[in-house]
Protein backbone atom coordinates (compact mmCIF):
# COMPACT_ATOMS: atom_id res chain seq x y z
CA UNK A 1 0.00 0.00 0.00
CA UNK A 2 1.68 3.63 -1.10
CA UNK A 3 1.38 6.02 1.18
CA UNK A 4 1.66 10.11 0.15
CA UNK A 5 2.23 12.67 2.88
CA UNK A 6 1.80 16.48 1.84
CA UNK A 7 2.97 19.77 3.38
CA UNK A 8 3.64 19.70 7.52
CA UNK A 9 2.45 15.81 7.24
CA UNK A 10 5.58 15.11 5.58
CA UNK A 11 7.47 17.33 7.62
CA UNK A 12 6.25 15.47 11.10
CA UNK A 13 6.69 12.16 9.28
CA UNK A 14 10.24 12.61 7.83
CA UNK A 15 8.92 11.16 4.50
CA UNK A 16 6.84 12.32 1.47
CA UNK A 17 5.86 8.68 0.47
CA UNK A 18 6.46 5.22 1.80
CA UNK A 19 5.30 1.90 0.79
CA UNK A 20 3.89 -0.65 4.09
CA UNK A 21 2.17 -3.51 4.53
CA UNK A 22 -0.60 -3.48 7.14
CA UNK A 23 -1.90 -6.04 8.73
CA UNK A 24 -4.69 -7.46 6.93
CA UNK A 25 -7.19 -7.02 10.10
CA UNK A 26 -7.31 -2.92 8.99
CA UNK A 27 -9.98 -2.64 7.02
CA UNK A 28 -10.52 1.31 7.02
CA UNK A 29 -8.46 4.63 7.04
CA UNK A 30 -9.24 4.87 10.28
CA UNK A 31 -7.33 1.89 11.05
CA UNK A 32 -4.71 2.40 9.14
CA UNK A 33 -4.05 5.87 10.65
CA UNK A 34 -3.94 4.12 14.01
CA UNK A 35 -1.48 1.56 12.62
CA UNK A 36 0.63 4.45 11.26
CA UNK A 37 1.15 5.99 14.00
CA UNK A 38 3.06 2.97 15.53
CA UNK A 39 5.28 3.54 12.93
CA UNK A 40 7.37 6.62 14.61
CA UNK A 41 6.96 9.31 17.00
CA UNK A 42 6.70 11.88 13.93
CA UNK A 43 3.84 9.38 12.47
CA UNK A 44 2.36 9.64 16.22
CA UNK A 45 2.62 13.74 16.29
CA UNK A 46 1.53 13.82 12.42
CA UNK A 47 -1.96 11.98 13.40
CA UNK A 48 -2.11 13.07 17.09
CA UNK A 49 -5.28 16.05 16.29
CA UNK A 50 -7.31 14.46 12.89
CA UNK A 51 -9.34 17.19 12.41
CA UNK A 52 -6.76 18.80 10.97
CA UNK A 53 -5.87 16.16 8.37
CA UNK A 54 -7.53 15.25 5.18
CA UNK A 55 -7.64 11.62 3.39
CA UNK A 56 -7.54 10.75 -0.28
CA UNK A 57 -8.14 7.09 -1.47
CA UNK A 58 -6.69 6.45 -5.56
CA UNK A 59 -6.92 10.45 -5.41
CA UNK A 60 -10.57 10.63 -4.08
CA UNK A 61 -10.93 12.57 -1.19
CA UNK A 62 -13.01 10.24 1.81
CA UNK A 63 -14.05 9.99 4.84
CA UNK A 64 -12.56 7.81 8.04
CA UNK A 65 -14.51 5.06 7.47
CA UNK A 66 -13.43 4.78 3.86
CA UNK A 67 -12.40 0.68 3.61
CA UNK A 68 -8.86 -0.38 1.90
CA UNK A 69 -8.01 -2.78 -0.80
CA UNK A 70 -3.60 -3.55 -0.64
CA UNK A 71 -3.05 -1.61 -3.43
CA UNK A 72 -4.68 1.38 -3.10
CA UNK A 73 -2.81 4.84 -2.60
CA UNK A 74 -3.56 6.92 0.46
CA UNK A 75 -2.73 10.24 0.52
CA UNK A 76 -2.62 12.24 3.82
CA UNK A 77 -2.55 16.17 3.65
CA UNK A 78 -4.12 19.07 5.49
CA UNK A 79 -7.32 21.46 4.26
CA UNK A 80 -6.25 23.11 1.24
CA UNK A 81 -4.64 26.13 1.26
CA UNK A 82 -4.84 27.50 -2.30
CA UNK A 83 -2.78 29.52 -4.37
CA UNK B 1 -7.71 23.21 -20.77
CA UNK B 2 -5.55 22.19 -17.21
CA UNK B 3 -1.68 23.01 -17.04
CA UNK B 4 0.12 22.56 -13.45
CA UNK B 5 3.79 23.37 -13.54
CA UNK B 6 6.69 24.68 -12.01
CA UNK B 7 7.79 26.84 -15.06
CA UNK B 8 6.45 30.50 -15.53
CA UNK B 9 4.27 31.58 -17.98
CA UNK B 10 3.33 34.59 -19.58
CA UNK B 11 0.11 35.77 -18.95
CA UNK B 12 -0.29 37.96 -22.32
CA UNK B 13 1.13 35.43 -24.60
CA UNK B 14 -1.50 32.85 -23.18
CA UNK B 15 -4.28 35.48 -23.50
CA UNK B 16 -3.48 36.51 -26.89
CA UNK B 17 -3.72 32.44 -28.00
CA UNK B 18 -6.77 31.63 -26.10
CA UNK B 19 -8.39 34.75 -27.99
CA UNK B 20 -7.23 33.35 -30.98
CA UNK B 21 -7.66 29.62 -30.85
CA UNK B 22 -11.58 31.25 -29.31
CA UNK B 23 -13.81 31.49 -32.41
CA UNK B 24 -17.19 33.42 -32.47
CA UNK B 25 -17.51 34.72 -28.63
CA UNK B 26 -18.74 38.12 -27.37
CA UNK B 27 -16.30 37.86 -23.91
CA UNK B 28 -13.29 36.44 -22.66
CA UNK B 29 -12.49 37.25 -18.92
CA UNK B 30 -9.08 36.24 -17.69
CA UNK B 31 -7.39 36.35 -13.50
CA UNK B 32 -4.16 36.35 -13.40
CA UNK B 33 -2.98 35.79 -9.19
CA UNK B 34 0.54 36.93 -8.22
CA UNK B 35 2.40 36.33 -5.25
CA UNK B 36 2.04 39.10 -2.90
CA UNK B 37 5.10 40.69 -0.93
CA UNK B 38 2.71 41.86 1.91
CA UNK B 39 4.34 41.79 5.46
CA UNK B 40 7.74 41.41 4.49
CA UNK B 41 7.03 37.95 2.47
CA UNK B 42 10.35 36.35 1.26
CA UNK B 43 9.46 33.31 -0.60
CA UNK B 44 5.81 31.04 -0.79
CA UNK B 45 6.11 27.18 -1.66
CA UNK B 46 3.39 25.71 -3.11
CA UNK B 47 2.83 21.60 -2.37
CA UNK B 48 0.71 19.92 -4.52
CA UNK B 49 -0.63 16.16 -4.91
CA UNK B 50 0.80 15.26 -8.85
CA UNK B 51 -1.59 13.21 -10.00
CA UNK B 52 -4.72 14.32 -8.32
CA UNK B 53 -4.20 17.89 -8.75
CA UNK B 54 -4.57 17.71 -12.05
CA UNK B 55 -7.39 15.47 -11.92
CA UNK B 56 -9.41 18.27 -9.37
CA UNK B 57 -8.67 20.71 -12.00
CA UNK B 58 -10.00 19.12 -14.78
CA UNK B 59 -12.83 18.15 -12.58
CA UNK B 60 -13.84 22.35 -11.68
CA UNK B 61 -12.93 23.10 -15.16
CA UNK B 62 -15.80 20.59 -16.17
CA UNK B 63 -18.16 21.80 -13.75
CA UNK B 64 -17.92 25.62 -15.69
CA UNK B 65 -18.75 24.07 -18.61
CA UNK B 66 -21.48 22.08 -16.72
CA UNK B 67 -22.71 25.15 -15.38
CA UNK B 68 -22.28 27.74 -18.03
CA UNK B 69 -22.21 27.54 -21.88
CA UNK B 70 -18.02 28.44 -22.27
CA UNK B 71 -16.80 28.49 -25.97
CA UNK B 72 -13.19 27.61 -24.06
CA UNK B 73 -11.88 27.65 -20.30
CA UNK B 74 -8.03 27.33 -19.73
CA UNK B 75 -6.66 26.82 -15.87
CA UNK B 76 -2.40 27.66 -15.71
CA UNK B 77 -1.49 26.68 -11.68
CA UNK B 78 2.38 26.87 -10.99
CA UNK B 79 4.29 24.81 -7.94
CA UNK B 80 7.43 25.11 -6.15
CA UNK B 81 9.19 27.91 -4.74
CA UNK B 82 7.77 31.41 -5.71
CA UNK B 83 8.56 34.82 -5.30
CA UNK B 84 6.86 38.35 -4.91
CA UNK B 85 5.74 39.17 -7.84
CA UNK B 86 5.71 35.70 -9.38
CA UNK B 87 2.92 34.73 -11.74
CA UNK B 88 0.77 32.06 -9.38
CA UNK B 89 -2.46 31.39 -11.70
CA UNK B 90 -4.12 32.03 -14.75
CA UNK B 91 -7.69 31.52 -15.66
CA UNK B 92 -9.62 32.76 -18.94
CA UNK B 93 -12.49 31.57 -19.96
CA UNK B 94 -14.71 32.91 -23.06
CA UNK B 95 -18.27 32.86 -23.88
CA UNK B 96 -21.55 34.62 -25.88
CA UNK B 97 -21.81 37.15 -23.02
CA UNK B 98 -20.45 38.64 -20.82
CA UNK B 99 -21.95 37.18 -17.45
CA UNK B 100 -21.35 33.71 -18.09
CA UNK B 101 -17.80 34.62 -18.87
CA UNK B 102 -17.28 36.31 -15.52
CA UNK B 103 -19.59 34.23 -13.33
CA UNK B 104 -16.99 30.78 -14.67
CA UNK B 105 -14.01 32.72 -14.04
CA UNK B 106 -14.50 33.92 -10.55
CA UNK B 107 -15.75 30.41 -9.81
CA UNK B 108 -12.57 28.61 -11.28
CA UNK B 109 -10.92 31.52 -8.83
CA UNK B 110 -13.33 30.44 -5.86
CA UNK B 111 -12.36 26.59 -6.80
CA UNK B 112 -9.27 26.73 -7.09
CA UNK B 113 -8.58 28.68 -3.86
CA UNK B 114 -10.58 25.94 -1.55
CA UNK B 115 -10.76 22.63 -3.50
CA UNK B 116 -7.66 22.32 -5.42
CA UNK B 117 -4.91 20.01 -3.80
CA UNK B 118 -2.27 22.98 -2.81
CA UNK B 119 -0.70 23.87 0.35
CA UNK B 120 1.22 26.96 1.04
CA UNK B 121 4.40 27.44 2.77
CA UNK B 122 5.12 31.15 3.28
CA UNK B 123 9.23 32.07 4.55
CA UNK B 124 9.44 35.34 6.37
CA UNK B 125 12.29 36.56 7.67
CA UNK B 126 11.50 35.24 11.23
CA UNK B 127 11.00 31.71 9.38
CA UNK B 128 8.89 29.38 7.74
CA UNK B 129 5.11 28.37 8.60
CA UNK B 130 2.64 26.32 6.79
CA UNK B 131 -0.55 28.12 5.83
CA UNK B 132 -3.50 27.26 7.76
CA UNK B 133 -7.14 27.16 5.42
CA UNK B 134 -9.06 30.31 5.55
CA UNK B 135 -12.34 30.33 6.31
CA UNK B 136 -13.17 33.27 4.01
CA UNK B 137 -12.09 31.25 0.92
CA UNK B 138 -14.61 28.43 2.58
CA UNK B 139 -17.05 31.02 2.33
CA UNK B 140 -15.96 32.35 -0.91
CA UNK B 141 -16.36 28.52 -2.49
CA UNK B 142 -19.68 27.95 0.12
CA UNK B 143 -21.46 30.07 -2.49
CA UNK B 144 -20.94 27.50 -5.53
CA UNK B 145 -22.24 24.51 -3.60
CA UNK C 1 -6.01 54.80 -17.98
CA UNK C 2 -8.47 55.43 -20.21
CA UNK C 3 -8.23 55.00 -24.24
CA UNK C 4 -11.00 55.52 -26.78
CA UNK C 5 -9.60 55.02 -30.73
CA UNK C 6 -10.21 53.74 -33.92
CA UNK C 7 -7.52 51.24 -34.21
CA UNK C 8 -6.88 47.96 -32.98
CA UNK C 9 -5.25 46.74 -29.94
CA UNK C 10 -3.52 43.78 -28.69
CA UNK C 11 -4.97 41.95 -25.35
CA UNK C 12 -2.29 40.04 -24.90
CA UNK C 13 0.07 42.78 -24.97
CA UNK C 14 -1.83 45.16 -22.71
CA UNK C 15 -2.22 42.63 -20.26
CA UNK C 16 1.99 42.14 -20.28
CA UNK C 17 2.35 45.68 -20.20
CA UNK C 18 -0.27 46.34 -17.42
CA UNK C 19 0.82 43.82 -15.58
CA UNK C 20 4.42 44.83 -15.70
CA UNK C 21 3.37 48.56 -14.65
CA UNK C 22 1.30 46.89 -11.51
CA UNK C 23 3.60 46.17 -8.68
CA UNK C 24 2.67 44.33 -5.54
CA UNK C 25 -0.70 43.64 -6.58
CA UNK C 26 -2.16 39.64 -5.74
CA UNK C 27 -5.02 39.94 -8.59
CA UNK C 28 -5.24 41.17 -11.81
CA UNK C 29 -8.69 41.06 -13.87
CA UNK C 30 -9.48 41.56 -17.34
CA UNK C 31 -12.41 41.67 -19.96
CA UNK C 32 -12.29 41.71 -23.45
CA UNK C 33 -15.44 42.48 -25.81
CA UNK C 34 -15.75 41.08 -29.38
CA UNK C 35 -17.76 41.25 -32.42
CA UNK C 36 -19.99 38.28 -32.65
CA UNK C 37 -21.38 37.35 -35.68
CA UNK C 38 -24.46 35.68 -34.42
CA UNK C 39 -27.61 36.30 -36.59
CA UNK C 40 -25.48 36.79 -40.29
CA UNK C 41 -23.71 40.51 -39.01
CA UNK C 42 -21.56 41.38 -41.63
CA UNK C 43 -20.16 44.91 -39.70
CA UNK C 44 -21.13 46.77 -36.64
CA UNK C 45 -19.83 50.46 -36.55
CA UNK C 46 -19.28 51.66 -32.60
CA UNK C 47 -20.88 55.96 -33.49
CA UNK C 48 -19.72 57.93 -30.56
CA UNK C 49 -19.14 61.41 -28.91
CA UNK C 50 -15.70 62.40 -29.15
CA UNK C 51 -14.64 64.24 -25.91
CA UNK C 52 -17.96 63.06 -23.91
CA UNK C 53 -17.05 60.19 -24.63
CA UNK C 54 -13.63 60.40 -22.92
CA UNK C 55 -14.87 62.03 -20.36
CA UNK C 56 -17.37 59.46 -19.34
CA UNK C 57 -15.17 56.42 -19.33
CA UNK C 58 -12.43 59.05 -17.36
CA UNK C 59 -15.20 59.17 -14.96
CA UNK C 60 -16.02 55.59 -14.69
CA UNK C 61 -13.11 55.09 -13.99
CA UNK C 62 -12.52 57.29 -11.16
CA UNK C 63 -15.99 55.74 -9.66
CA UNK C 64 -14.34 52.44 -9.89
CA UNK C 65 -11.51 53.56 -8.10
CA UNK C 66 -13.63 55.63 -5.49
CA UNK C 67 -15.63 52.13 -4.63
CA UNK C 68 -12.68 49.41 -4.52
CA UNK C 69 -9.35 49.40 -3.20
CA UNK C 70 -7.58 49.59 -6.99
CA UNK C 71 -3.79 50.09 -7.58
CA UNK C 72 -4.14 50.30 -11.63
CA UNK C 73 -7.62 50.24 -14.21
CA UNK C 74 -7.20 50.00 -17.53
CA UNK C 75 -10.20 50.60 -20.18
CA UNK C 76 -9.46 50.62 -23.87
CA UNK C 77 -12.70 51.12 -26.16
CA UNK C 78 -12.48 51.05 -29.74
CA UNK C 79 -14.95 53.39 -32.01
CA UNK C 80 -15.55 52.73 -36.38
CA UNK C 81 -16.52 50.18 -38.34
CA UNK C 82 -16.17 46.46 -36.75
CA UNK C 83 -16.23 43.23 -38.32
CA UNK C 84 -17.27 39.97 -36.38
CA UNK C 85 -14.07 38.45 -34.53
CA UNK C 86 -12.96 42.09 -33.95
CA UNK C 87 -11.88 43.45 -30.29
CA UNK C 88 -14.08 46.08 -28.97
CA UNK C 89 -13.52 46.59 -25.60
CA UNK C 90 -10.32 45.40 -23.06
CA UNK C 91 -10.79 46.24 -19.43
CA UNK C 92 -7.99 45.64 -17.07
CA UNK C 93 -8.14 45.68 -13.14
CA UNK C 94 -5.33 44.75 -10.45
CA UNK C 95 -5.99 44.77 -6.59
CA UNK C 96 -4.46 43.56 -3.68
CA UNK C 97 -7.72 40.28 -3.38
CA UNK C 98 -9.45 38.61 -6.07
CA UNK C 99 -12.83 40.19 -5.55
CA UNK C 100 -11.82 43.86 -5.69
CA UNK C 101 -10.32 43.08 -9.10
CA UNK C 102 -13.12 41.19 -10.73
CA UNK C 103 -16.01 43.08 -9.36
CA UNK C 104 -14.59 46.48 -10.73
CA UNK C 105 -13.44 44.70 -13.84
CA UNK C 106 -17.58 43.46 -13.61
CA UNK C 107 -18.77 47.11 -12.47
CA UNK C 108 -16.49 48.73 -15.46
CA UNK C 109 -18.14 46.63 -17.88
CA UNK C 110 -21.40 47.38 -16.93
CA UNK C 111 -21.62 51.07 -17.24
CA UNK C 112 -19.38 50.92 -20.37
CA UNK C 113 -22.29 48.93 -21.80
CA UNK C 114 -25.01 51.12 -20.51
CA UNK C 115 -23.76 54.69 -19.49
CA UNK C 116 -21.11 55.06 -22.23
CA UNK C 117 -21.94 57.61 -25.22
CA UNK C 118 -21.56 54.90 -27.92
CA UNK C 119 -24.04 53.81 -30.43
CA UNK C 120 -24.25 50.91 -32.46
CA UNK C 121 -25.16 50.26 -35.90
CA UNK C 122 -25.60 46.64 -37.65
CA UNK C 123 -25.17 45.56 -40.93
CA UNK C 124 -26.86 42.71 -42.13
CA UNK C 125 -27.15 41.01 -45.81
CA UNK C 126 -31.08 42.90 -45.83
CA UNK C 127 -29.40 46.21 -44.48
CA UNK C 128 -28.28 48.54 -41.70
CA UNK C 129 -29.77 50.02 -38.42
CA UNK C 130 -29.02 51.72 -35.47
CA UNK C 131 -29.76 49.33 -31.95
CA UNK C 132 -32.43 50.08 -30.08
CA UNK C 133 -31.01 50.26 -25.85
CA UNK C 134 -31.35 46.75 -23.66
CA UNK C 135 -33.44 46.86 -20.66
CA UNK C 136 -31.01 43.87 -19.45
CA UNK C 137 -28.21 45.89 -20.05
CA UNK C 138 -29.68 48.75 -17.88
CA UNK C 139 -30.59 46.15 -15.29
CA UNK C 140 -27.13 45.18 -14.96
CA UNK C 141 -26.01 48.96 -14.44
CA UNK C 142 -28.88 49.57 -12.05
CA UNK C 143 -27.32 46.53 -10.20
CA UNK C 144 -24.43 49.63 -8.81
CA UNK C 145 -27.01 52.37 -8.63
CA UNK D 1 -24.63 77.77 -30.28
CA UNK D 2 -23.28 74.25 -31.63
CA UNK D 3 -25.61 71.76 -32.00
CA UNK D 4 -24.36 67.76 -32.49
CA UNK D 5 -26.15 64.91 -33.96
CA UNK D 6 -25.19 61.53 -33.32
CA UNK D 7 -26.21 58.21 -34.56
CA UNK D 8 -30.33 57.79 -36.34
CA UNK D 9 -30.31 61.63 -35.35
CA UNK D 10 -27.59 62.61 -37.83
CA UNK D 11 -29.18 60.38 -40.12
CA UNK D 12 -32.69 62.18 -39.57
CA UNK D 13 -31.65 65.67 -39.41
CA UNK D 14 -28.96 65.10 -42.06
CA UNK D 15 -26.05 66.57 -40.39
CA UNK D 16 -23.55 65.94 -37.91
CA UNK D 17 -22.66 69.01 -36.77
CA UNK D 18 -24.33 72.53 -36.90
CA UNK D 19 -23.94 76.30 -35.68
CA UNK D 20 -27.28 78.26 -34.54
CA UNK D 21 -28.35 81.38 -33.36
CA UNK D 22 -31.69 80.40 -31.59
CA UNK D 23 -33.72 83.33 -30.96
CA UNK D 24 -33.40 85.56 -27.53
CA UNK D 25 -36.68 84.24 -25.59
CA UNK D 26 -35.32 80.66 -26.27
CA UNK D 27 -34.07 79.43 -22.52
CA UNK D 28 -33.57 75.87 -22.16
CA UNK D 29 -33.17 72.55 -23.82
CA UNK D 30 -37.14 72.07 -24.28
CA UNK D 31 -37.32 75.42 -26.19
CA UNK D 32 -34.64 74.90 -28.29
CA UNK D 33 -36.00 71.29 -29.78
CA UNK D 34 -39.49 73.29 -31.10
CA UNK D 35 -37.45 75.91 -32.72
CA UNK D 36 -35.10 73.27 -34.26
CA UNK D 37 -37.92 70.99 -35.63
CA UNK D 38 -38.49 74.37 -37.82
CA UNK D 39 -35.47 74.10 -39.24
CA UNK D 40 -36.10 70.89 -41.77
CA UNK D 41 -38.74 67.80 -42.44
CA UNK D 42 -36.16 66.09 -41.25
CA UNK D 43 -35.48 68.03 -37.88
CA UNK D 44 -38.76 67.82 -37.06
CA UNK D 45 -38.96 63.79 -37.55
CA UNK D 46 -35.53 63.34 -35.86
CA UNK D 47 -37.52 65.21 -32.67
CA UNK D 48 -40.91 63.26 -32.86
CA UNK D 49 -40.37 61.32 -30.14
CA UNK D 50 -38.78 62.98 -27.82
CA UNK D 51 -39.14 59.40 -25.15
CA UNK D 52 -36.14 58.47 -27.59
CA UNK D 53 -34.12 61.22 -27.37
CA UNK D 54 -31.20 61.94 -24.78
CA UNK D 55 -29.01 65.73 -24.22
CA UNK D 56 -26.11 66.69 -23.42
CA UNK D 57 -25.40 70.14 -22.88
CA UNK D 58 -21.44 70.69 -22.63
CA UNK D 59 -20.99 66.94 -22.41
CA UNK D 60 -22.89 66.86 -19.08
CA UNK D 61 -26.50 64.81 -19.40
CA UNK D 62 -29.00 67.17 -18.56
CA UNK D 63 -33.00 67.25 -18.63
CA UNK D 64 -35.34 69.49 -21.30
CA UNK D 65 -35.52 71.91 -18.75
CA UNK D 66 -31.74 72.57 -18.14
CA UNK D 67 -31.34 76.32 -19.32
CA UNK D 68 -29.40 77.26 -22.22
CA UNK D 69 -26.03 79.48 -22.75
CA UNK D 70 -25.36 81.48 -26.30
CA UNK D 71 -21.95 79.92 -26.11
CA UNK D 72 -23.26 75.90 -25.28
CA UNK D 73 -22.39 72.83 -27.01
CA UNK D 74 -25.90 70.55 -27.13
CA UNK D 75 -25.50 67.41 -28.28
CA UNK D 76 -28.76 65.16 -29.17
CA UNK D 77 -28.73 61.24 -29.24
CA UNK D 78 -30.58 58.59 -28.14
CA UNK D 79 -30.29 55.73 -25.64
CA UNK D 80 -26.78 54.84 -25.63
CA UNK D 81 -25.76 51.12 -26.70
CA UNK D 82 -22.72 50.45 -25.75
CA UNK D 83 -19.77 48.37 -27.70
Amino acid sequence: MKILYFAWLRGKTGVGEEDVDPPAQIADVRGLVEWLKTRSAGHADAFADLSLVRVAVNQDHVQPDHALNPGDEVAFFPPVTGG
Amino acid sequence: MIRVQAEDFDPGAELSRFRQTTTDVGAVATFLGLVRGDGGLIAMTLDHYPGMTERQLEAIEAEARRRWPLADALVIHRHGRLLPGDNIVFVATASTHRQAAFEACEFLMDWLKTKAPFWKFEEHAQGGAWVEAKSTDDAAAARWE
